[in-house]
């Protein structure tokens, strides 16, 4: 029998749902704990980072490290799997593309912190308290992470072996992905998209398909009264399908919502949002500069729409300042 | 109102003996060989323009065609051939005969016929004046002749006689020389609004009078091909002012019965003049018959007809003189009166109504210029 | 239909006098023809006027006119309007134009009498005097390297078929590659030209013959024995590498023709750095050995054993071609002609052609304006140390063109290359004032007139009037010329005057079309066998004209009629069939085909 | 991939470049950019020396890029590609750098211009690197040429090709072939019958076994590529592999310019108006009257900036005709010409305006650009119907023409289906709807778009001979074409990766050839090459990056981009 | 004052992209009669403007453009029938994007320059240099480059 890899899930700027998507395994679990130990896993074992950090380096043999780069707590870990890690993957659409978190990038840290810390409806600070890396009390010095202005990928901090998209993957990719590690089959040349395909939502997707893209007007979802069966761009609905990488099961078109992108890019697009938006745009049905500019006054909001996921990953990462 | 264009002009000038001049496409070529022209006499080029629209008051106030000598260098060097020199000849000729209020002018230049019966009458009425107020030879013509062998001239035709008829018709060439003038002017400054001429420019300018009207001094400006020209229009010119002041100012001294001696002044004046007359007409003549220059290319009837008469003039008096000083009464009596039915038409005709009244509207003209010149600088 | 014609001819016998027509054997040839009823004299109609033709032609019964003459056109509006009066058909007044088809002199008087005829009877006379099909052979001539001469030789070598390119100098390319940029798009004349220049030199398809001149041609179209005249170039251009050793050590120089004289090349030269073939030749004219049998210098330093070969004798080759193509070009006007302009009097006074080199960077200035100065040798070139800025500079249009004394038509391009030159200066020297003087600025082409007005707007002055001389006046050099639209006299103060010269017929042109047997015009340039319908055809068939020597025409006309007498030529190729139209015939030859159409 | 062997060509282009741009120091430090392995500066690169020297150090260095840096793609990127083929290497692996046109000839400071030259080379360094090798693909030719236009320009190259024994699709849009000619009564300079001329053509053309002619008919759209054409005419499909367009002319309208009150004043009339007039010599007012004097207004429509600025070319000519014939039919007749610049530039035409200045007529000037002449109706004491009031420019004076009829000589502009035409066979027009030709000097009637030329005064105002000239220049080309039996295609077309595509069909729609079509099989679109003229307008719109324009993929550009600020 | 120095010292960079037929025609037109403009622009060419695909704006502005020019044939004129529409529409969209990502709107520009226009050309580079000169330098590099 093989020896036991180790495995390690972390979870960064994230909501849980890629932890969730790891415990959707359900009784394959068994199937995970007979080839590997998990080692490292914040939302289900108490391992401390110091323990972590007591690991020799590649000590373990797998790492999917899912969310965002936000603060400096998840950076230090970052880092601190990937020396640790033989492989690191970037599990789930926050750490591969920074994800919903990455939508902060539409804001810097004061920004962000007026509106938390002020603003809010539901934030009473009259003291106008900010939270402080370090905080001196009569224990000692408290530490908390520090806060960053950006939002980064996984990528973008460190070396990533391969990248396993979805907010949050199809709990399927991992344990395909899983065993072919665990079976020594041939891995993907690093860096390489795995889990998902190389082609597009739109291969998968049942619905009906023609050349018939032309649109005067956008509408979102609720303003169409959907067949179920023809395209949604046909119907005028933007769904970024044609850009997002097939591989969840055209899991939100199957219940009649419009893709949102979180497969991210195919191998050859740079921006996914830049060709999804240049794929819109051309469907545009006119050439008059007036009715065009109508048409696209009905796409509300452009980086919202085509940027859901990925502005960090994106040519421009943020706004500008 | 703005002008009207009228095609009669063209029409007319025609027969003022322009030819090929709408031909013309306006390169602008003359205007710059011409060696007269200057930013406010330009032409021939512009008096092309005129003429051709017909523009007949613009004609009328425009001195160009007077400060033009015709050298030729236009003509010469037209690309078009459309002879420039000859429209500004016809320009002047057309000219006269607009500045004439009496309409013979135009008569004599549209229309050969007239002229030649012009001509005629008043040789005629030479002949009927002088065959009644002189005295034919008859009879021994010893009787007729002086000591010194001379005929008798005063005895058949008494100078006083011939004088007084001299100075009626200088006066009423004059007249009518003068009249024109005043109507060349009354055109050319008067009526022209756009400047005002003072006093003290007619003034100033009125040494340009006689000397254009002797030496054609502007002529001389035209390059040196035309030197010779100039000189032989010089003689020409002093020789018939030389001659016409001796008939009509001094007829007493000069027609004497006396024979002077060779080197009287009388006579040496007399046969310089002639000579210098001679000179002019042969040149003249042969340049016109050989086409020699571009402004003898093209002769007008009038051209022939003042070189014809002028030598016919020139000829009778001499042989009137001949005759006299050798002792022929008859003959003298006879060329004088051809003498006198010749030069008299020619001196009519020409002078005021014709060729010979450049003599003076060109002077005029260049003093009209120069003090419309004074005007406009003034402005 | 035809039948039914009565048909009256109108005599026009004005011109016939200079051509030396003999207008009574036409008529009485005329009145033969079976439907000719009655013959008048254009005279005699303008005499007795247009109530006593209208009676005439009513008392006659005629229903069509047809008017002869060289030039007859003139009276047809006329008499279409007499038929109009008659209750005639008005459109039933035909031309029979000698000058059409170019018969313009006494010999020939049969093919007037073929037009004529061919009026009368309806027929297509360029259908009449094609005598027959000739079978075709493939290989072109084409006569004259320039662009048009190129521009046909790769439009037929693009099909795959053999053209001989025949050009009297030792490169290809003509006058186009020597001027500097090209109106209105201001490309340089080289870049566009060179690359052609390449191709034809490496087709295949493409037998160059530089130095090389047409001797003789024997044959019918389509199959024509051509003799030509290799020149020795006494340089082996197999051998020569064109490292141009030869030429430094030289000896001998004389004018570079290429350069238009503004400087001096050796006796071993290349004509241009561009040239094609690019490989030297020897002037004979002017090589010390040739001239006197001494020297030798150039073989000494040649590093190619055997390259050059100072004895080389003149070859005569014969080739056989089915087409040939005139494409010889023009020369320009000699300016000393008009003494007023002081060409070869005063140095600062120029040609545009020597304009063209001197502002062209390649040229001897290197793309500066230099005075022109005498050498050593006496040889007036313009000389690098000799560069200055002229700070006043006149360009004056038509200098022998559109002239009477000179030459009386237009030379099409002189007004749009002034412009350009006048741009060109503007450039180089940005203070300068320079003055274009015209007559009628002929800005006609595409993007022409658009031109003129960019020239305009970059302040060129641009005068109406055409200056009439230069002179010295003092030390100054003024060019008075009266400015006809502001009304005055200019006398401009001038450091630099460029006459814009006009082009003229080849001096070979009659030369060639004695050889070829085809005729020319009056001023030199080949007549065409229609100069409306069939601008590149000439009255022989297989024989066509292309580019300036049928005319002055600038450089995309040019082109589209090289063109256009390649299309000739390959139409000939496709259906492997010429017409054997020839230059003389007589009407015997041809009635029987008129009277049956 | 295999190891990177860029050589790069700096050219001086003479002093076009290198007066501007510092060409030596810019070779030198391009030699040090990686993957360099030569870079040299040479006077004119596109010379037969600057050539081999590419081609010898493409085969001693073994050099698998060459960057050019020299002037316009336009201009040489053939000549270049050429000697890349003769070096053995693929000729798309070359790239240019436009530094002549676009930073020497545009530029004043020679240190900014050399540091602009050194960005676009890199850029190209960097774009290079990405080329692929393309094949130059050949198809056979279809011999067949389809006609669009019957005037005379349309019916000489008919001819030309039919002559040739080619068969010819002869398409007129109006119910008779000879266009605007048909209007012509007499040529200039020599007075020739024009319809004589006409119907010798005509008829040859009418009973020509291989010319095909359809009258009042429109062409439908046009596929396919030079060698291969078909359309529909008349719902039967038709083949061919050339196209001549000869749309021929639109007079101008000269009741768009108020002064001349065309349209309102009976007596101004058009020049072709006239022309019908003068077929019969006819010559009468619109009340029946002879007119004792006639102005003629050159430039109408022509050289005015308010209408168009360009020369039409033969008003002028066409007016001396006018001269001519009235003057033959009406000798005692004024007439008045009034012109801005006489372009009598023509073979005899010099002569011919010299002649006709010897008649009944006067010559004016005015200023066709800022003050046009004003027409008006003469009062009844002026003894004639219309009076022309304007400044003659020769002399100054501002004058009175009085006329009892004025024949405006219209200008030419593009014929109004020019516009249509131009988008089915593909070829630009400029501003003023003329098509553009391919090279204004060197290539006159050909276009950008292979196998499709303009003729006759569908490119520019021009008159009959030059016309026939032109047509028969296109002929030249398709029979050439022809004769060589097959052409060479677009070989930078549109590709579509099939791994990648989703088969969304977002594309389809975008292609202007419909080269796209959806493989319902394989669920992917497909391109067909042959009929895509490779404009990228898909690989723009591909939301997978699957559809990719060849020679100008996302990655060769991207890293052009890149290569623009890989040196700042 | 420091603004003022500033000024003088930028020198901006502007990437082009022309479509081969009109713009970069009209472009070499401008050189072949040697009109001048500003050294900012730097040309990329594509075959049509129909080809700008807002990803290379986007890396031009990420490279470090201060400026991204597009030029196409005029409408109705594109040598591919309608690619400058495409490219139209998708500037408008573009544009809405990049101001969400708060690059200035007047940064990006879409002219219609066709192949005889080449003065306007030169005048437009001009204009366009002027105002990116008055907008200042770019910041995405910048951004890009202090992203952490």
């Amino acid at each position: 029998m093989k020896p036991k890899l180790n495995l390690a899930v972390y979870w960064g700027a994230a909501c849980g749902g890629c932890c969730v998507s790891v415990l959707d395994v359900h009784e394959k679990l068994f199937t995970i704990v007979e080839h590997a130990n998990l080692v490292f896993w914040p939302i289900a074992l108490d391992t401390k980072y110091k323990d972590v950090e007591q690991m020799p380096d590649g000590f373990i043999d797998l790492t999917l490290y899912n969310g965002a780069v936000r603060n400096s707590e998840n950076e230090h870990l970052a880092k601190l799997l990937r020396k640790k890690s033989k492989i690191l993957v970037a599990y789930g659409s926050c750490a591969h593309m920074g994800g919903i978190p990455g939508l902060a990038n539409l804001f810097n840290k004061e920004e962000i912190f007026k509106r938390v810390y002020f603003e809010s409806e539901s934030t009473i600070n009259p003291d106008q308290v900010l939270p402080q890396p370090h905080y001196k009390v009569s224990e000692g010095e408290l530490e908390i992470p520090e806060f960053y202005n950006d939002v980064r990928t996984l990528a973008q901090v460190v070396d990533v072996d391969y990248y396993l998209p979805g907010c949050p993957p199809q709990t399927e990719r991992l344990v395909e992905v899983f065993l072919a590690i665990v079976n020594g089959e041939q891995l993907p040349p690093k860096g390489s998209v795995i889990g998902a395909k190389d082609k597009t939502q739109c291969d998968e997707c049942k619905r009906k398909k023609s050349d018939n893209k032309l649109v005067k007007e956008f509408k979102r979802p609720w303003q169409i009264k959907d067949d179920g069966e023809t395209c949604f761009l046909e119907q005028g609905v933007i769904c970024c399908g044609p850009a997002t990488r097939s591989g969840c099961g055209v899991r939100c078109v199957e219940g009649n919502a419009p893709c949102r992108g979180c497969y991210g890019p195919p191998p050859e697009v740079a921006d996914p949002g830049a060709k999804m938006l240049s794929a819109i745009a051309t469907m545009i049905d006119s050439n008059d500069p007036n009715e065009i500019q109508k048409a696209i006054d009905t796409v509300v909001d452009p980086v919202g729409t085509f940027y859901r996921y990925s502005i960090p990953f994106s040519i421009l990462r943020r706004k500008l300042l | 109102m703005n002008a009207r264009v009228n095609l009669n002009v063209k029409k007319d000038l025609l027969k003022y003996g322009a030819k090929d001049w709408n031909e013309c496409f306006h390169c602008g070529n003359c205007t710059a060989i011409c060696p007269l022209t200057d930013d406010n006499s330009l032409f021939p080029r512009r008096a092309i323009r005129l003429a051709q629209m017909g523009l007949k008051d613009k004609i009328k106030e425009n001195v160009v065609p007077w400060l033009c000598y015709y050298c030729g260098d236009c003509s010469k060097t037209c690309p078009r051939n459309a002879n420039p020199g000859e429209l500004m000849m016809s320009l002047r000729r057309y000219l006269i005969s607009l500045y004439d209020w009496t309409g013979i002018s135009r008569l004599v230049y549209t229309s050969k016929k007239f002229e030649l019966i012009a001509i005629v009458v008043i040789a005629i009425f030479v002949m009927i004046l002088y065959i009644n107020f002189t005295v034919y030879p008859a009879g021994d013509p010893n009787k007729w002749l002086g000591e010194d062998g001379g005929v008798l001239i005063n005895n058949m035709a008494h100078w006083r006689k011939i004088h007084l008829a001299d100075l009626i018709m200088a006066g009423l060439l004059s007249f009518f020389l003068i009249t024109n003038i005043i109507n060349m002017w009354y055109h050319m400054i008067l009526k022209d609004k756009t400047v005002k001429v003072n006093i003290l420019d007619y003034i100033k300018g009125l040494y340009l009078l006689p000397l254009h009207f002797i030496t054609q001094k502007r002529f001389s400006k035209c390059d040196e091909s035309v030197k010779t020209y100039w000189y032989i229009h010089l003689l020409l010119v002093i020789g018939y002012v030389t001659m016409f002041t001796m008939i009509v100012g001094f007829l007493e001294w000069f027609q004497t019965d006396k024979v002077h001696p060779f080197w009287h002044p009388q006579r040496l004046f007399g046969y310089i003049a002639t000579v210098f007359l001679f000179l002019g007409i042969i040149y003249f003549y042969y340049n016109r018959r050989k086409k020699l220059r571009e402004n003898s290319k093209y002769s007008h009837h009038t051209d022939w007809a003042f070189l014809v008469l002028l030598f016919l003039t020139v000829l009778t008096g001499i042989l009137m003189h001949y005759f006299r000083i050798s002792g022929m009464p008859k003959l003298t009596y006879i060329t004088y009166l051809l003498h006198l039915m010749i030069a008299v038409p020619m001196l009519v005709i020409e002078v005021p109504f014709s060729k010979w009244s450049h003599l003076a509207y060109r002077p005029f003209a260049i003093y009209f210029s120069y003090i419309k010149n004074l005007a406009y600088k003034r402005k | 239909m035809n039948y039914s014609d009565n048909v009256g001819v109108v005599f026009v016998n004005e011109g016939a006098e200079n051509n030396g027509f003999n207008f009574n054997e036409l008529k009485e040839y005329a009145r033969k023809l079976n439907k000719v009823t009655s013959i008048w004299d254009i005279q005699e109609i303008l005499q007795k006027g247009k109530k006593w033709i209208i009676s005439e032609i009513k008392e006659k019964n005629i229903n069509k006119l047809v008017i002869a003459g060289i030039e007859p056109g003139f009276y047809k509006t006329f008499l279409a309007n007499v038929m109009l009066e008659c209750g005639n058909n008005p459109e039933k007044v035909y031309l029979a134009s000698f000058s059409e088809y170019a018969a313009t002199t006494k010999n020939d008087i049969d093919k007037a009498k073929t037009i004529i005829a061919c009026a009368v009877y309806n027929a297509d006379y360029e259908k009449i005097v094609d005598f027959g099909e000739n079978s075709v052979n493939t290989n072109t001539l084409v006569i004259g390297g320039g662009i048009a001469g190129i521009q046909a030789s790769l439009e037929i070598a693009a099909s795959k078929n053999k053209v001989y390119l025949v050009e009297k100098s030792g490169t290809i390319g003509g006058h186009m590659a020597m001027f500097d940029k090209t109106f209105p798009t201001l490309d340089c004349a080289a870049c566009i030209l060179t690359p052609k220049m390449v191709e034809v030199g490496q087709n295949p398809y493409i037998e160059l013959m530089t130095y090389s001149e047409v001797l003789e041609v024997n044959g019918e179209p389509g199959n024509y024995q051509v003799k030509i005249l290799k020149k020795a170039r006494r340089v082996d251009l197999a051998k020569c590498i064109g490292c141009g050793q030869c030429a430094e050590k030289c000896p001998t120089r004389t004018p570079s023709e290429f350069d238009a004289g503004t400087k001096l090349r050796k006796a071993i030269y290349i004509p241009f750095p561009q040239a094609v073939p690019n490989k030297y030749l020897i002037d004979e004219k002017v090589c010390t050995y040739v001239q006197t049998g001494k020297c030798g210098i150039c073989v000494k330093f040649c590093p190619v054993p055997g390259c050059i070969n100072l004895d080389e004798k003149d070859k005569i080759v014969e080739i056989t071609v089915g087409n040939i193509i005139v494409a010889i070009g023009y020369k320009v006007f000699d300016a000393r002609k008009i003494e007023q302009y002081g060409y070869g009097k005063y140095p600062e006074v120029i040609t545009s052609l020597e304009l063209e080199r001197l502002i062209n960077a390649s040229g001897p200035t290197g793309g500066k304006i230099a005075r022109r100065v005498q050498d050593k040798k006496g040889f007036w070139i313009f000389s690098p140390d000799e560069i200055y800025e002229p700070k006043s500079i006149a360009i004056i249009h038509c200098i022998g063109s559109r002239d009477e004394n000179y030459n009386k038509y237009c030379s099409k391009v002189c007004c749009m290359y002034s412009l350009k030159l006048a741009h060109l200066l503007k450039e180089k020297l940005h203070d300068s004032e320079v003055t274009e003087y015209y007559i009628d600025m002929r800005a006609f082409g595409k993007g022409y007139e658009e031109f003129y007005n960019r020239i305009k707007n970059e302040g060129v002055n641009i005068v109406r009037g055409k200056a009439a001389k230069v002179e010295k006046i003092g030390n100054d050099l003024i060019v008075r010329a009266e400015d006809i639209e502001n009304g005055k006299i200019i006398e401009q103060k001038v450091d630099l005057v460029v006459l814009a010269v006009g082009l003229e017929a080849s001096e070979d042109a009659k030369k060639i079309a004695q050889i070829l047997g085809i005729s020319v015009d009056e001023n030199g340039f080949f007549n065409e066998f229609n100069n409306i319908s069939e601008p590149v055809d000439t009255h022989k068939g297989g024989i066509y004209v292309a580019g300036l020597c049928q005319g002055p025409k600038d450089i995309p006309d040019s082109v589209a009629q090289a063109s256009a007498a390649a299309a000739r030529v390959l139409q000939s190729i496709a259906k492997q069939k010429i017409n054997n139209r020839k230059q003389n015939f007589s009407i015997s030859e041809v009635e029987a085909k008129i009277f049956n159409a | 991939m295999k190891e990177l062997r860029i050589g790069v060509y700096v050219c001086h282009c003479g002093t076009n470049i290198a007066a501007m741009v510092d060409v030596e120091k810019l070779a030198k430090e391009l030699s040090e950019v990686k993957n360099v392995i030569v870079a040299r500066d040479y006077k004119y690169m596109c010379s037969d020396p600057g050539q081999d020297l590419i081609i010898k150090d493409i085969q001693e260095h073994k050099l698998n890029r060459i960057v050019v840096a020299a002037c316009s793609p336009r201009m040489h990127e053939v000549t270049f590609r050429k000697a890349l083929e003769k070096a053995g290497l693929n000729p798309y692996y070359l790239e240019m750098a436009n530094i002549r046109e676009q930073c020497s000839w545009v530029h004043t400071n020679r240190n900014e211009a050399t540091i602009k030259a050194k960005d676009l080379i890199l850029a190209a360094i960097k774009r290079v690197k990405w080329h692929e090798p393309l094949d130059k693909r050949s198809v056979p030719i279809n011999e067949a040429t389809l006609i669009i236009g019957g005037g005379i320009s349309g019916i000489s190259a008919a001819l030309e090709l039919a002559n040739a024994g080619k068969k010819v699709y002869l398409v007129e849009k109006s119910n008779k072939l000879g266009g605007i000619m048909n209007q012509i009564d007499l040529t200039f300079p020599f007075l020739n019958s024009a319809r004589q001329i006409l119907d010798r053509k005509l008829s040859e053309v009418v009973n020509h076994p291989n010319i095909e002619i359809f009258l009042n008919t429109e062409i439908g759209e046009i596929f396919g590529y030079i060698g291969n054409f078909e359309t529909q005419i008349n719902g039967n499909k038709i083949v061919f592999g050339n196209i001549i367009v000869a749309t021929g002319l639109k007079p101008f309208d000269a009741s768009r310019i108020p002064e001349y009150g065309y349209g309102k004043l009976p007596d101004v009339i058009t020049s072709l108006e006239f022309e019908n007039m003068l077929k019969s010599g006819d010559i009468k007012t619109k009340s029946g009257k002879q007119p004792q004097s006639i102005a003629i207004i050159h430039c109408v429509g022509s050289r005015n900036e308010k209408y168009n600025v360009y020369c039409s070319r033969v008003c002028c000519l066409t007016a001396l005709k006018y001269i001519n014939q009235i003057n033959s039919v009406l000798p005692e007749t004024s007439i008045f010409d009034i012109y801005a610049d006489m372009r009598t530039f023509g073979k005899y035409c010099e002569e011919f305006y010299s002649s006709t200045s010897r008649k009944n007529v006067t010559f004016l000037v005015f200023d066709q650009k800022n003050e046009l002449p004003k027409i008006r109706e003469a009062s009844s004491s002026d003894k004639c119907n219309l009076i022309i009031n304007f400044r003659e420019k020769l002399s100054g004076e501002i004058i009175e023409v009085p006329a009892d009829m004025v024949i405006l000589m219209v200008g030419m502009e593009a014929h109004e289906a020019a516009k249509e035409v131009a988008h089915k066979v593909g070829v630009s027009m400029c501003g003023n709807n003329f098509y553009i030709e391919r090279h204004p000097k060197l290539d006159p009637v050909a276009t950008t778009t292979d196998g499709v030329y303009v003729v006759g005064t569908c490119q520019a105002p021009k008159d009959i001979p030059d016309s026939i000239s032109q047509a028969k220049a296109a002929a030249a080309r398709i029979l050439a074409t022809i004769e060589a039996k097959t052409v060479d295609v677009e070989v930078t077309t549109a590709f579509i990766n099939e791994d990648l595509c989703c088969g969304c069909q977002t594309c389809i729609k975008v292609c202007p050839y419909s080269a796209i079509s959806f493989d319902a099989v394989k669920k992917v679109s497909i391109v067909n090459e042959v009929l895509c003229k490779g404009c990228g307008t898909c690989a723009a719109a591909c939301p997978t990056g699957a559809a990719k324009a060849k020679h100008f993929t996302d990655v060769q550009i991207l890293s052009q981009i890149e290569g623009l600020f890989s040196y700042a | 004052m420091e603004n003022k120095v500033n000024e003088k010292i930028f020198k901006p960079k502007i990437v082009g992209f022309l479509c081969n037929w009109c713009s970069y025609t009209g472009a070499d037109l401008a050189g072949t009669s040697r009109m001048k403009y500003d050294e900012s622009i730097r040309v990329v060419r594509v075959m049509c403007s129909g080809r700008v695909d807002p990803t290379f704006v986007l890396k031009a502005f990420k490279e470090g453009a201060d400026g991204v020019l597009i030029c196409g044939c005029h409408p109705r004129d594109c040598h591919y029938h309608e690619g400058n529409y495409k490219c139209l529409r998708r500037y408008h969209l573009l544009k809405k994007y990049i101001i969400q990502m708060g690059i200035e709107p007047d940064r990006l520009r879409l002219e219609w320059i066709s192949a005889s226009e080449g003065a306007e050309f030169a005048k437009l580079v001009n204009e366009f240099t002027q105002k990116i000169a008055e907008l200042g330098p770019s910041k995405v590099k910048q951004n890009i480059e202090t992203f952490s």
